[in-house]
Order: structure tokens, then sequence, then C-alpha cells
């Protein structure tokens, strides 16, 4: 598989370390009411769609950036990739 | 149609004109009691101890596809019964003891072959910890030993003992696991349901459920709707999408799995080894071909297909344990879809469906669970009531902190 | 000045350098090196009087050069400087931004080809899944190769450095070596 | 020896090889099935099952047939298929699967009781009784089956891969490969050719026809002088595109040395992961045969094969040869056969309107039955009920074509059937950016395959904006083949669909007769196209005879696909060379080469080798060392080597907030110059990491992990700052390699180190326990230096540039000859944590909690750290298993990790089970074996015994439950 790496262009997928659903960027406040059931699903629920996938990759043998990485999971098909921390600044994976 | 050695006799010399099919090709009926989504192994193996143990009639299995096309078409063909954990230990050392005598039960010869299992160990901490779980074993009712390197080396001589990065110190064995055939499985639960009068139904893809108050009342297929007192989910690799039908979101990611075979070879390794640190394991099948795998691939994939990485990944595992194995040639790579759960252990229990019930999250190991996974479920629907090896498969556990977590991994289900 | 004497990260007194056919590798002990990250809402330095590139660059600069690591993050290099202070160097040329000294944290291989750039492709086809012709002189990137994680900077056509972790020099010279060494028995 | 003219052998050279240890002899061009031919050996191998004699069957990639073993010793290779070995001088190559002579393998009594060895039979019988399975029947079908034999001794060979990146991969160098190849290639195109053949032409080489009134080969030795000009296009011969995979990533092997007798300083084979912006699959076609009676004889082949023996390698394979065909194309093989002299018994058609196109005897009919058990003797012909048995010794079955789809299914893409060609082709779902041309897509005439390639690799390239104009090609032979479907002749007795796993028209009637009808079923059932051919040579058969059965045309009755690889890959060459010592790097610590000076032994602890104890002479047992290192260290002062611990240098204005929130507990109150034992969760709660936290400026922190985490924790870290909260402002970085860190631990620590500091004041007062500094040593060597204590007693670590550390712990041990320092390594590292109840992998396994590692109070609810809302779950906070210190009774007693724990008098049982040991050691400072273990309800019940059971090494100790903390308990060492 290759990343395409929107700094970098196409690598390989081998350089990255996968995490998953990108809503894993929605973090819940802990500090909140009833915060323990909305990590209870922030920790372990999840869509995990047969098409397209939003998806968070680490680019740990490169330049060290989190990215979210739309795909789709039936073709394995790369829609895009975008700096998981753009993501997150523009309003988190939603 | 009773199979023996004289009935293979008495058709050979009759041109086989006897032979019956092996489960017959029934119209859907309007209505079950039981509906098990899924012709799969656990499937399967639940409509037959419905049937049989459980005295339940008015059964069907709808399957998608052909019977036995799951995951239980596709695997490594591993049973064992070594887990450490007291939510999982003794589920699989029931399912041990339903693979034992289970051919002779269901009259199919599903090569159940018990050659033993060996974890490697390459430290001391790994050593600690396997005399943690062959403890467990033990204290479950299962077998276990724990074997140092010239025990080790007296097995396997031909394991990579003097030139390795990763030297063997002595490994884990249980010997009563092993093998079956895995399609061999499929079909002798289908015989012995179809033979208990279970309408087993191909080509048959459930598209919905109806659900009416909060109760189940039956389920669209591709071939009609079906009405149904109770429905038993129980379709690996699919289970957040049928599921979703529901209206439920699941503690699972689907992943892909790869697993290997090569050529045939005469015999070359005894029973199941597995190699931890790098990330191998194999076994011989009854054809002779070396039948082994690794890690998942790591991204959620429906494709049943994997990438090049994991299969070098995997032969440098295998390079790295047994350089003998070196002129072998892979003959075939095959991906599988995994329910991989947040802790890495399975889902029976009913669902705030009422009357909906689930059986899934077996991650890459639920080939060895087939028995005691359909003997729990079929419990599960048949009694309402969990079995008392399953008690802990529960779908609150993730929310209340009751997680099952073999590896202690955490909730990231590609490390499982 | 320390009176203890240093090793190379091969473990030696004096680097170590070998040649292997067209190719010649030697390690780079005398290469300083420090980090430099921009902080919130700095405005992007030129310390030593380095433009600092762009992603996937290396730029030269008078016996310093830098490296673009990661968005909004650089490693600069300066020759024969190993011995000293170098991030403090850098700090004081860089401020607002995070500095870290980095010199020991890396082993630097230098591959210089007597046969042009051929012989360095050939090289990277074998180690690196990076796709050698597009990377000319002045590209830098870090990859994987043989489990391990580096920095390449195609400093020249006919000069590649491979930089990796410094505890992994040993493995990383193997590597290099026995690659190297098969090219050479090969028919190029 | 028996050789035609022509042929692309070079017949001035001579190479000698052997087979079964006879002697025979062939020349350069050669594969081992043309020089068996040659030689007229016929009979090359046993099938599967019945053991039933084979010979050569086609000649390429797709033999089910003819396997050998080739080469012997260490580089014995099983398996091998005759037809694409390349024939070197010395080659040895032996038939495989038989138990006696190849011509009388007794395990060909099974082919007399094949009747009971019908379809699925193993599945009816040997269930009785139970215990005979694994000690009788398996092991007999296990001898029985299988193929090859393994040398069982290490690949003596070196290999390695490789990276290739090109606009465009071009599958194979036939008709279309080659048009593609210059189609692209003159574009200017980065062009990768990959042929898995020695010489490009492909089917070229095997045909007869003029390409523009020149014999093909010379068009093909034009095109590939051409090519070799092009810098822009690389040429791999020998080199098997086995499989398609992601976003346009192919692997592929290239034989480099297998045509050699050995390797010498080459690689045998080279793994390429080759990443290709499109590619084009010019896979060719592979020939149906049609089952019949007895058409597994030794001599029956595939009529295309026959042709290419004859063309390519001017091998007869028979004085007097018949051909049976259902199409046009099994007259050519009779035409090129009679025009090299060879006899041409009879032409059999199934087609009634067929006409002879030369001088040979044409049969309207079929054929039904085939003698010669070692070889053929004769063939049964049927022309409307005509019988008649015609003397020949070799049979050209031509059945028609089907496109090679292999590749173009490794997405699971299923091809579609073509009613026009009678063959499935590629369909849709193939590989992104992969074009089918020529034979595979069914453009199977020469004239075709050639315009198909062009044209593919110009669209191909027109997608990725380079402009190509399909390449000028030759004038070539453009016939229809006039194919009419006959899939197999009916009749009694077997007739083989799969050869090499025996499977036979029958067998699938049998499946059909118990309901194993889906081709899955079907194929597992029967195991048809199981076996290493992967059924390119009976799949599409099968089908066809199951559809028949069924009355359901064929597309109906279903697909096939297949798997990579294409063909087998041999696991040295997929497993790349990195194997032995070199399978992972190892990293070393900074005074690794001194550690090994000392004569330390080390041992693997993840990426690292660490020095584990350091004999001395007379110590004989490694206990003896450590004891002497733990005492040492507590009596005088330790010296190890902690580089390993992760380190992460934290910086910005916002890094306390940052590390609050990744810690369980606070990190923004640190004071500058002082240390804070920190704990991280993972967000469910659960404890993942501990390590230290040293503030060493306003904005700048260093963070260290334990050895195993370091990575997974940065890594979390760069999530946190980038995915949860890029507002803050934090920099990262790690410095795990900068420094070489060593502890310095022992009542005499203060005193070594003031002898190496540079005016430090390290009183105290001045330097308290927790604090950190940056300062000199040695005379100006820059260092940290934080007070911290692992061991329990007084301690420090220091960290210096690592190319210093080395220079460090040998002045640290000169300084402290007189206090007497020693170093330590990981053993007494060990048991020195254990003494003092510190917490380790062990006990951070994963699966622990903060609570069970009695850190419950370091969660702070008063920040929102990570893992602190999961951490006051139900099932979390109801564990009352804590860590607990366990003595045993009898200090003779052993303890060990791993041991469960219970309850005196209980019954030991999973049910009862009380918890269990995660460490354990000799401690030399208590007298006996010491352990750490979490205990149910733990914490209240000091005192009490507990009966540790470790039932897999026959042992139950009486064990006494005692705080965590076996030396120094009120921590008044550390502090002093």
């Amino acid at each position: 598989m290759l990343i395409p790496h929107p700094l970098l262009g196409p690598r390989d997928a081998q350089e990255f370390t996968y995490l998953g659903d990108a809503a894993l960027l929605n973090r819940p406040d802990g500090m909140a009411e009833g915060a323990e059931a909305a990590f209870a699903e922030y920790v372990y629920l999840r869509d995990n769609p047969a098409g397209v996938h939003r998806e968070l990759w680490f680019h740990e043998q490169g330049d060290r950036s989190w990215l979210v990485v739309t795909r789709d999971t039936t073709t394995h098909e790369i829609l895009g990739a975008e700096l998981a921390r753009d993501v997150k600044l523009k309003g988190g994976a939603a | 149609m009773h199979f023996s050695g004289l009935r293979v006799i008495r058709e050979a010399l009759t041109g086989h004109k006897g032979w019956k099919p092996l489960w017959r090709n029934p119209e859907p009926q309007p209505a079950y009691d039981y509906i098990i989504v899924g012709g799969g192994g656990h499937g399967l193996a639940t409509a037959y101890y419905l049937a049989k143990t459980f005295g339940r009639a008015r059964i069907a299995v709808l399957e998608k596809s052909w019977l036995g096309s799951g995951n239980i078409g596709r695997n490594t063909t591993i049973i064992r019964s070594n887990y450490l954990l007291p939510g999982n230990e003794p589920f699989y050392e029931f399912s041990m003891k339903l693979w034992e005598g289970l051919e002779q039960e269901f009259n199919f010869n599903a090569m159940v072959s018990q050659r033993g299992i060996l974890n490697l160990c390459h430290t001391d901490a790994q050593r600690d910890a396997f005399r943690r779980r062959g403890n467990a074993m033990l204290l479950a009712g299962a077998d276990a030993e724990l074997l140092d390197r010239e025990q080790v080396r007296a097995m396997a001589p031909f394991l990579n003992f003097d030139n390795a990065r990763f030297p063997i110190k002595g490994g884990l064995l249980q010997r009563r696991a092993g093998t079956a055939r895995h399609d061999g499985v499929a079909w002798g639960y289908a015989r012995g349901a179809d033979m208990r009068g279970v309408d087993l139904i191909q080509n048959c893809e459930v598209t919905g459920f109806r659900i009416d108050g909060g109760r189940i009342s039956g389920v669209e297929t591709t071939r009609g709707y079906i009405a149904a007192g109770k429905v038993g989910v129980a379709v690996a690799g699919s289970s957040s999408r049928v599921m979703a039908m529901a209206g439920m979101r699941l503690p699972i990611e689907s992943h892909v799995l790869q697993a290997f075979v090569s050529e045939g070879l005469k015999p070359t390794i005894p029973g199941v080894i597995t190699f931890g640190a790098g990330h191998f394991y194999v076994s011989q099948s009854d054809k002779g071909g070396l039948v082994f795998g690794g890690d998942i691939d790591g991204y959620n994939s429906y494709a049943q297909r994997g990438n090049l990485p994991v299969i070098e990944d995997v032969a440098e595992g295998g390079m790295a344990l047994m350089p003998m194995i070196g002129r072998a040639r892979l003959l075939r790579v095959w991906g599988g879809i995994m329910d991989m759960s947040m802790d890495g252990s399975p889902i029976i229990d009913r669902t705030p469906v009422e009357g909906l019930y689930l059986n899934a999250g077996w991650c890459y190991g639920g080939f060895k669970a087939t028995p005691a996974s359909g003997y729990a479920f079929a419990h599960l629907l048949a009694t309402g009531r969990p079995h008392e090896t399953a008690g802990a498969y529960r779908l609150d556990r993730f929310a209340r902190g009751y997680v099952i977590d073999e590896k202690g991994v955490g909730a990231q289900p590609n490390l499982h | 000045m320390t009176d203890l004497t240093p090793i190379t990260a091969l473990g030696a007194r004096a680097p170590a350098r070998h040649a292997f056919g067209a190719l010649t590798i030697t390690e780079n002990a005398g290469l300083a090196l420090a980090s430099l990250a921009l902080r919130r809402d700095a405005a992007q330095p030129a310390p030593l009087g380095l433009a600092l590139p762009g992603p996937g660059a290396w730029q030269a600069g008078q016996g310093v050069a830098a490296f673009w690591t990661g968005p909004g993050q650089w490693m600069i290099e300066a020759e024969e400087r190993a011995a000293e202070d170098f991030a403090a160097v850098l700090a004081g040329e860089a401020s607002g931004c995070s500095v870290t000294e980095q010199t020991d944290g890396w082993t630097a291989f230098e591959i210089v080809s007597d046969r042009g750039g051929a012989p360095i492709r050939a090289l990277m086809e074998k180690l690196v899944n990076i796709d050698a012709a597009a990377f000319g002189p002045g590209s830098a990137t870090r990859t994987g190769l043989h489990h391990m994680s580096v920095f390449l900077i195609r400093r020249a056509e006919d000069r590649l450095a491979v930089i990796g972790m410094r505890s992994l020099a040993g493995a990383l010279w193997h590597a290099l070596g026995e690659t190297a060494g098969r090219l050479k028995g090969e028919r190029t | 020896m028996t050789r035609l003219t022509g042929g692309l052998i070079d017949r001035a050279r001579s190479l000698r090889f052997t087979f079964d240890g006879r002697t025979y002899s062939g020349h350069p061009g050669d594969t081992l099935a043309s020089a068996l031919l040659a030689n007229d050996v016929r009979l090359m191998g046993r099938s599967f099952k019945y053991h039933r004699p084979r010979g050569v069957f086609s000649a390429g990639s797709e033999e089910p047939n003819a396997l050998v073993e080739l080469r012997s010793g260490a580089r014995k290779e099983p398996n091998t298929r005759a037809t694409v070995a390349e024939l070197y001088d010395g080659l040895e190559a032996a038939s495989q699967n038989h138990v006696g002579p190849l011509g009388f393998d007794l395990l060909a009594v099974n082919d007399l009781f094949s009747s009971f060895f019908a379809a699925g039979f193993y599945y009816k019988t040997f269930m009785w009784p139970r215990a005979f399975w694994e000690k009788l029947y398996e092991p007999a079908i296990r001898r029985a089956a299988g193929l090859g034999s393994l040398s069982m001794q290490p690949d003596p060979d070196a290999y390695d891969k490789g990276f290739l990146h090109c606009d465009l991969l071009v599958i194979g160098g036939g008709a279309a490969g080659l048009a593609a190849a210059l189609t692209a290639g003159r574009a200017g195109a980065r062009v990768i050719l990959a042929d898995e053949d020695f010489r490009l032409g492909g089917r070229l080489l095997a045909e007869s026809h003029a390409l523009d009134d020149a014999p093909a080969t010379e068009w093909v030795a034009r095109a590939e002088a051409e090519l070799a000009t092009l810098p822009n296009l690389r040429i791999l011969r020998r080199t098997t595109v086995f499989g398609a995979f992601d976003h346009g990533v192919y692997g592929a092997v290239e034989r480099v040395a297998d045509h050699l007798p050995e390797p010498g300083r080459q690689v045998r084979q080279t793994l390429w992961r080759i990443t290709a912006r499109r590619a084009v699959l010019a896979a060719g076609a592979i020939e149906r045969h049609i089952p019949f009676r007895n058409n597994d004889r030794p001599g029956i082949m595939l009529a295309g094969a026959m042709r290419a023996y004859a063309n390519r390698w001017a091998v007869r394979p028979a004085k007097r040869v018949a051909i049976f065909t259902n199409n046009d194309d099994g007259h050519r093989t009779a035409l090129d056969l009679a025009a090299k002299g060879v006899e041409v018994a009879a032409v059999i058609d199934s087609r009634p309107d067929a006409r002879a196109q030369g001088q040979y005897r044409l049969v309207h009919g079929l054929v039904d039955n085939a003698k010669g058990r070692l070889g053929l003797r004769g063939v049964e012909i049927d022309s409307n009920g005509r019988k008649e048995w015609l003397d020949c010794g070799a049979l050209g079955v031509a059945g028609g074509w089907n496109p090679n789809v292999h590749l173009a299914s490794h997405h699971r893409g299923r091809p579609v059937w073509d009613e026009a060609l009678q063959a499935f082709v590629p369909g849709e779902g193939g590989p992104c950016g992969l074009i089918i041309a020529g034979a595979a897509k069914g453009q199977g005439s020469t004239a075709a395959a050639l315009r198909s390639g062009a044209e593919a690799a110009a669209e191909a390239l027109a997608q990725l904006g380079i402009e190509a104009r399909p390449a000028d090609l030759p004038a070539a032979e453009d016939a229809p083949a006039g194919l009419r479907p006959l899939w197999h002749v009916p009749g009694k007795g077997r007739a083989w669909v799969d050869f090499q796993n025996d499977v036979t028209v029958k067998d699938i009637k049998l499946a059909h007769q118990e309901n194993m009808r889906p081709v899955e079923h079907l194929k597992r059932w029967t195991t048809l196209g199981m076996a290493t051919d992967q059924g390119k040579t009976a799949n599409v058969t099968a089908l066809a005879v199951m559809s028949e059965l069924t009355g359901k045309p064929i597309p109906e009755t279903g697909t096939t696909i297949f798997r990579p690889p294409y063909s087998g890959v041999s696991l040295s060459v997929l497993g790349g060379g990195d194997t032995g010592a070199h399978f992972r790097p190892r990293r070393l610590t900074p005074t690794h080469e001194w550690a090994r000076a000392q004569g330390a032994v080390f041992i693997e602890v993840g990426p690292w080798m660490r020095a584990q104890y350091f004999p001395r002479p007379g110590e004989t047992h490694w206990r003896q060392t450590v004891d002497r290192e733990v005492l040492a260290t507590r009596k005088g002062v330790g010296i190890c080597d902690v580089t390993t611990l992760g380190k992460v240098d934290v910086q910005g204005a916002d890094a306390g907030e940052f590390l609050d929130r990744i810690y369980a507990n606070a990190m923004k109150s640190l004071k500058v110059g002082m240390v804070r034992y920190g704990l991280m969760l993972r967000e469910d709660g659960t404890a993942w990491d501990d390590g230290t936290c040293a503030r060493l400026a306003e904005d700048h922190y260093v963070v260290t992990t334990t050895t195993a985490q370091a990575g997974p924790v940065y890594r979390q870290m760069e999530f946190a700052r980038q995915c949860l909260w890029p507002e803050l402002d934090v920099q990262l970085i790690s410095t795990t390699d900068a420094w070489a860190q060593i502890a310095v631990a022992g009542p005499n620590a203060r005193r070594l180190l003031e002898r190496i500091v540079d005016g430090f004041d390290l009183s105290n007062a001045a330097f308290p326990f927790m604090a950190c500094a940056g300062l000199t040593v040695c005379g100006g060597l820059r260092a940290r230096l934080f007070r911290i204590s692992f061991s329990g007693e007084l301690a420090y670590e220091i960290a210096v540039p690592a190319r210093y550390g080395q220079a460090l712990v040998e002045r640290l041990m000169e300084q402290g000859a007189d206090l007497g320092a020693i170093p330590y390594g990981t053993e007494a590292l060990g048991v020195m944590r254990i003494e003092k109840g510190h917490a380790a992998g062990n006990e951070l396994n994963g699966q622990t909690t903060a609570q069970m590692l009695g850190l419950g109070r370091m969660v702070s609810s008063k920040k929102d750290g990570i893992g602190a809302v999961m951490s006051r779950r139900e099932g979390l906070a109801a564990e009352t298993r804590v860590l607990v210190g366990l003595q045993p009774v009898d200090p003779a007693q052993p303890v060990l990790a791993g041991m469960h724990l219970f309850a005196e008098g209980a019954p030991h049982r999973t049910e009862t089970d009380q918890g269990w040991i995660t460490s354990a050691c000799y401690s030399p400072h208590v007298g006996s074996s010491i352990g750490l273990g979490f205990l149910a309800d733990g914490g209240a019940r000091m005192g009490e015994t507990v009966i540790a059971a470790n039932p897999l090494q026959g042992q139950k100790v009486a064990l006494r439950v005692v705080p965590p903390h076996f030396v120094d308990p009120e921590g008044g060492r550390l502090r002093d």
C-alpha cells in the first residue's frame, strides 16, 4: 500500500503505524458530567464501515506526522490524506 | 446415512451409487423458532447443538453464500486451549473436550489431530509469563508442560538453536492441542444439523431485521421475509455490518489476516510451533503443505486480501526460526476478515433487542472455539442463560470494566 | 576540555571506512547535529545563514546544512563540530525555537561513488523503498531500512548519507556493507 | 538422443546432467524437461494420491506432472517443475513421491484401490477406534501424501530484496508484452519488462509463424536489441511477477543464479517490490486439455506444449504422435511436427466438419482411452461408434486456451465468461492500474496480441499524461481458432481433470451426487485445484463438467479466482536474507564494547543487547555473580548502563500542561531542578508505563520511559500533541541514543561522583533526593545528573553524550576502585528492584491498574489526564488484587514467577485462584528467594500464609505475605 502523504507524496505504508478510526481525535472532556459513558463509547465503540473509512496513520519511519487517511475498506482505495493536526484544529474528525 | 469403513468399501465395490447428498437444499419456510444468521463454523455448530443437545426444532441457518464460506473455510486449522485468563481458559478447555470425540459424535472425520502445540519462549520474562499461563491451564483442567531448551531441541531439532537473534530458551507445550480439517468441521456440523431437521439455506443473505417494540420478529432476506422467535447472529467478518442493521455499534473492528500454505512436502514438522518473537506460527497439513501465518495486516479491511510486507515479515520469521524450510515454496496466500474485538476476546451475549443474540469478536482465533462457541450460543438461545464457561463474554464488559485482555494491549484491535 | 576520550558509534577510536567496488562508505564521526523546532507563532529563522528547506529537502551552506524532518522541524548539520556544544550555538541563532542536542543520537555513514550516480541508485534499490531516480541531489527523507529508521540525504549525484540511530550503528554498517559487497559481486 | 532441426538451443555446447542417478546430456537453452524428452525419457514423476506414473504435460510454469527434486544436499529443492528448470552443466534431479524406483513405485498400490479413495472418502472413515487416527491412519496418510522432501538443512545460499519504481510494468515478454514495452519505451516512460522465462518472446518462441515474412524469433531479437538501447527501460529476465498488491505494488522474484550450479558471490534470488504507476498484464494463455479415460499416461501432453518442444527445443515427444483437438490450433501442431519430420499418426478432431490442413490423416471423432502405463503406446479412437486403437508414443491435446487471468484476480475481481471465446476473461475489480493485453484477455492470435499490447501501453501512458503512439508492428497471423467446446469425453473409466491431485470426472460427478455443488465445495471435497499448479490446467474444465451435471451454464455454475503467488516462491527469497543473527537489528549500549571486554554475559531486552551480569574468575554459577553484584552495590557502589530507557525531550510554553494530560499524576507543579516519578495510563484506564520526569527549565522537561515502551510512548505523545491538543505549544524529540545514562548506586555513590564532577555541590542539602541538574564532569564534559534510585540505595543517574559513555564508565571504575565499585548487569538490577518493590515489566504487563500496583492515589481526579476517567470504572474499582511481597516460610523453598496463589487449605482451581507471582529472585539481602505478586485483598493480609502453586513443575510452597519492600522500607538510604 502507498499512503499519499500531504507533504511528502506517496510513501510506502510500511513506514506508517496504524491506529484506527479517526473518531479518536474527538476525545471527550474528562471533567464533564457523564464522562464515563462518553469515554466508554470513545474508547470501545466503532462504526467499522465496509466502505469509506477515516482513519489515523502515524508516519513513524518518516516525518512523525499523524495523518487522517480516507480509505475504502472494501477496495483499499485511498481517497485522501490530511495532517491530523489540521483536521483537529478545524474541529475534529466528525 | 451412517458413514463407516464398511460403507466406503461397499460403495467402492458398487460404483459409489449409494452416496446421498450430505445435506438437503430446502426452500425457506415462512417461520422458524430459531434462525441462525451465518452458515460458518459457529453458526452451523450452534444449529447442531440446538437441535441435538437442547432438543430444539424449527431451526434454520441462513447463509449468504455457500456453507462454510466464512472463516472456517480459510484458517490455519489450529485447535488449542492454552489461555491465561479465567474468563477464557475454561471456555477453550471446554471446546478442547468437545473436539475430543467430536468426529465419533457427528460421524464425520474432521481429522482432529492432537499433535501438540509448542509456544517458544526467548526471554526469562516470557518464561515467567508461560509459567503463569501453563499453571492457569492446569488449574482449569487442561494439560500443559513447560519445556527447557534441550527438551525443545529434542522435539524440534530443526529449529535455529545456534545462530538466532532471539535464542530459544524453552517452550510451553500443550500436547492435546493440534489441528483439525477446517472444512470437515463445517461439513460435519452441517450434515449433523441437517440430519436433525435443521434447514440449511444457502445463498440467502439477511438484509434487515424486523423489530417490533424492541423485540425481534424476523429477518428480511434476499429470499424473502422469514419470521423467527429468536435470532442468533454468528457472522464473523460481517458482525458490524449485520448488527448495524439492528442499530448497534460494536466494540469490533474488521481486519485482514493472511494465511499461507506451502507446496506439499513429505512429513517435515510434527505439531504446531509458534514463534512469538518472530510473529510466525506453523503446522503441516495431512496433505503435506506447511500451513503458516503471522500478524494481521493491521488496518481495517473487508477486502479479504492483504499486502506484501506481511508476507515478507512472516517468511522472515519462518526463515529465522527454521532455516531448513527455505527451499520450500509458498503455494498460496489468502486473507480473511477478522472481527477484532477491543480486548481480543469474543462476545456471546444477548443484545438490547429482545430475542436477538450475538456471537462475535473472535479475532483470529475463532476456529478452535467452534464447538464451544456453538454449544454456548445454543445454550444461551435455548435457555436464555449464558453457558457456565462463557459467562464473561458479555457485551457490557467494556463499559463496566471487565475486559478479558490476554495480551494486555488495551483497546487497540490491531495489536491483539 | 574533558580528558575523556570519545569512541565512535561503531565502538572504535577511529571512524570506519571501507571500499566496495565503486562505493566507499565512511563513518562521519565529526558531524554535529541539532534539531530545531518552531514554537507556536514563531517566525522561521535562518540560523547560521541557512534558508531552512521545505519537505523532502536538504539545504547546504558553508560547513553547515539543514534538512527538513517534519512540519516545522529540521535537523541542522555542522561538519567537524561534534566535539562542540553545537546545540548551544544553534540555540543562539534561533530564538523562539526549541533546539535539542542530537549529535550523539545518530551515526552518519557517507557513501561516495567513484562512478557517478548509478552505483548509488543500485545501492538504494536494494535498501530502501524510495525511488532513487527521483531522489536527486538536495533530497532528504526519513524511511525504513532493514527494520531500522534512517535519514537519507543525497548530498550530490555521487554521494549519499545514511544517518541512523547511534545504538544501531553496527546493524546499519552490516546492512550497508553486505549490500554494497553483493553489488560488487554482481555483474555491474 | 533425438533432436529435430532448428530450435533455440546451442548445439555447439553440451551440458551433462543426471536424473535419478543416470547421466544424460542436453544443450544450453534446454529446460530439464526438454532435455529429458530429447533423451527419450517420458516418465518423470508420480501423482499425489494414486501414485500414477506421469510425464511432462506442458512447457511452462503451469506444469502439474513433471515435478522433481532439483539439486542435492542442503540445496535440494523439492517440487521443481522440470518444464521451467533451466539446464546447467552438472544439474542433478531426482523424481519424487514414490517408494522404490520411479518405475515400480510400491505406493502405486493406491491406484489399484482407487475406487476406495474416491472424493471425500477420508471424511467417511478412519474414525474408529479414536486413538488410531494420530497413531496409525494419519501418519500413513502423511507419508503417502506430500510430494517432494526437504533436505532439513538450512539453505546455504544468500538472498536479498529490493525496491523498484516505474511508470509502467509490463508483465510478460511475449508478443503483447514486447509490443507494450516497445511502445512505452520509445515514449520515454520508465518501463520494467519482466518475464518468467530465461528468454524473451513467450509463445513466439514456440511457434513457426512468420512476422513480416521472417521467423518470429528474428523480430524478437530485433525488439530485444532495441529495448536494450533504451536507458529508461529495464528488462528483468527469469523474473516472475507473482502477486498484484494494493496501489500498484507488485511482488516479483528474480532468479539471479538458479541457472548456475551455485550462486557464487551473487545472491541466488532477489525479491523485488515493484511500485508501478501502471502495469500491463501480458501473461498469455494456458492451453486446456480434454479429459478422457487414462488421459494421464506419460506422453499425453498439451498440443501447444508439443509444438513448443518441437519448435523451440528441437525435441520430438515421440517418433509417432497423434493430436486430439476441438479447434484449429491442434492442426498447427500436426503441421509443425510434420514439417520437422515427425510422423503424425492422425489428428482426431471432435468437430464433425473439421478439415485437414495438411498431409495427415484426419479422424472425426474422439479419443476415449489410452494405453502404456509407463509411457504411451496407443490411443483408442471413437469415430461415430467405430473404435480403433492407434499406435502412437505421444498425444497432443488441444482443448482451447484459457486466458491467464491469475494476477488479474488477485484483488478478488472475478473473471467473466466470454461466450465467443468459450473462456473466462478478466472482469471488473481487477487491480487498480492494471491493464490486460494479448492472450491474457483473449486476444490470442499473434496479430491481435501485438496490437493489444501496443494499445494497452499507449492507454496506460495516456492515463499518466505521457503521449505514446502504439509501436508499428509486423504483419502476423490473425486466424480464428474455430473452437467447438468439448469439455470431456464421456465414458467409463477414470478421466483426469486435475492431474497432480488425481481428480477425475467421476470425482466431480460424485461431488455433484453428494450435493457438493458450489464450486468451492467441489474444490474442497475433491481437492481440485489445490495442487502446486493451483489448478491452472484444471479449474475451468472442472467447472464445465459441473455445469453439465447441474444443467446450468458455466458462468452460473461459478467462476474461480487465483491467489498469490502466481507460481511457487521460495520461502528463502520471501524472507529476503535477513535471517539468523541478523533477523532483526540489535541495539547496542554505549558501553557495549567495554562490557564485552569485562567478560559480561549479554541478554536480549527487546531490540537491545544488555549486560546481564559480569562473571569473575572462579564464579561457576550465574547466581554467584549476581549475588556478589547485589551485595557489592548495597555495600559499596555499583555501576550500570541504563541508556536503554527511553528519553524524550519536551519543550515549549505549554510543556507542563501537556505532561499533566499525558501522565496520571501532576507534572506542571514540578519545580525546576527536580524529578518526579510519573505513571502513564492507557486511555482505557490500565497502567501502561512509568518512568521519571525531570524539569530542566521552565519550558523544558525530559521524560524517561521503560525500555520496552519507548517507541509506543513516543508515538502516544505525538498523538496527544498532534491529534488531541494541537493548540498547545509543545515540541518533542527523542534523545534516547544521544545520552549514555549510567546508574551509580550504593552508599559510596556520592563519594564516587564527587571525584568526577567539576566543582558541583553534591551534598544532600544542595542536591537532595529527586534533584536534577545540568553540569560538567571530568574537566568540562557536558552532563546531566539525576538523583533517582531504582535499587533503594543512595543513587544517581548520570548522563553524558553517548560517545563518552564508555570513557565515563572506565573513569568511574578507576576512581571507584577503593570504594568497592563494580559493574552490575540487568540481573542484579532486577534483584535490587524486587528487593525494593519497584514495579517493572512483569507487573506493568498491560493488564494491571494503578490501584493494583499500589499507586491508585497517583491518579489525579483534579485534571483530565489520559486514562483517568476509565480507571474509575466499576470493574477496575472492584479489583482487590494488589502488589504484595512474598517470602517463603521455609527459606530453602523456591519462589518462582508464574506461581498462582491460594488461601491455605483451599483447592487449587481456577475458581479459587487468588493471584499470581509476577517477579521472583533469590535475595542475598533477605537470604531466601522472594517474590512480588498480586494477591486478592492483599493489603489486608500482611503476615498471612498463602500457598504458591506451580503444578506445571510440581511445586507447592507456603509463603508469608509481606509488604513489597524488602530493603529499607522507610526509604532512609535513598534520601540521606
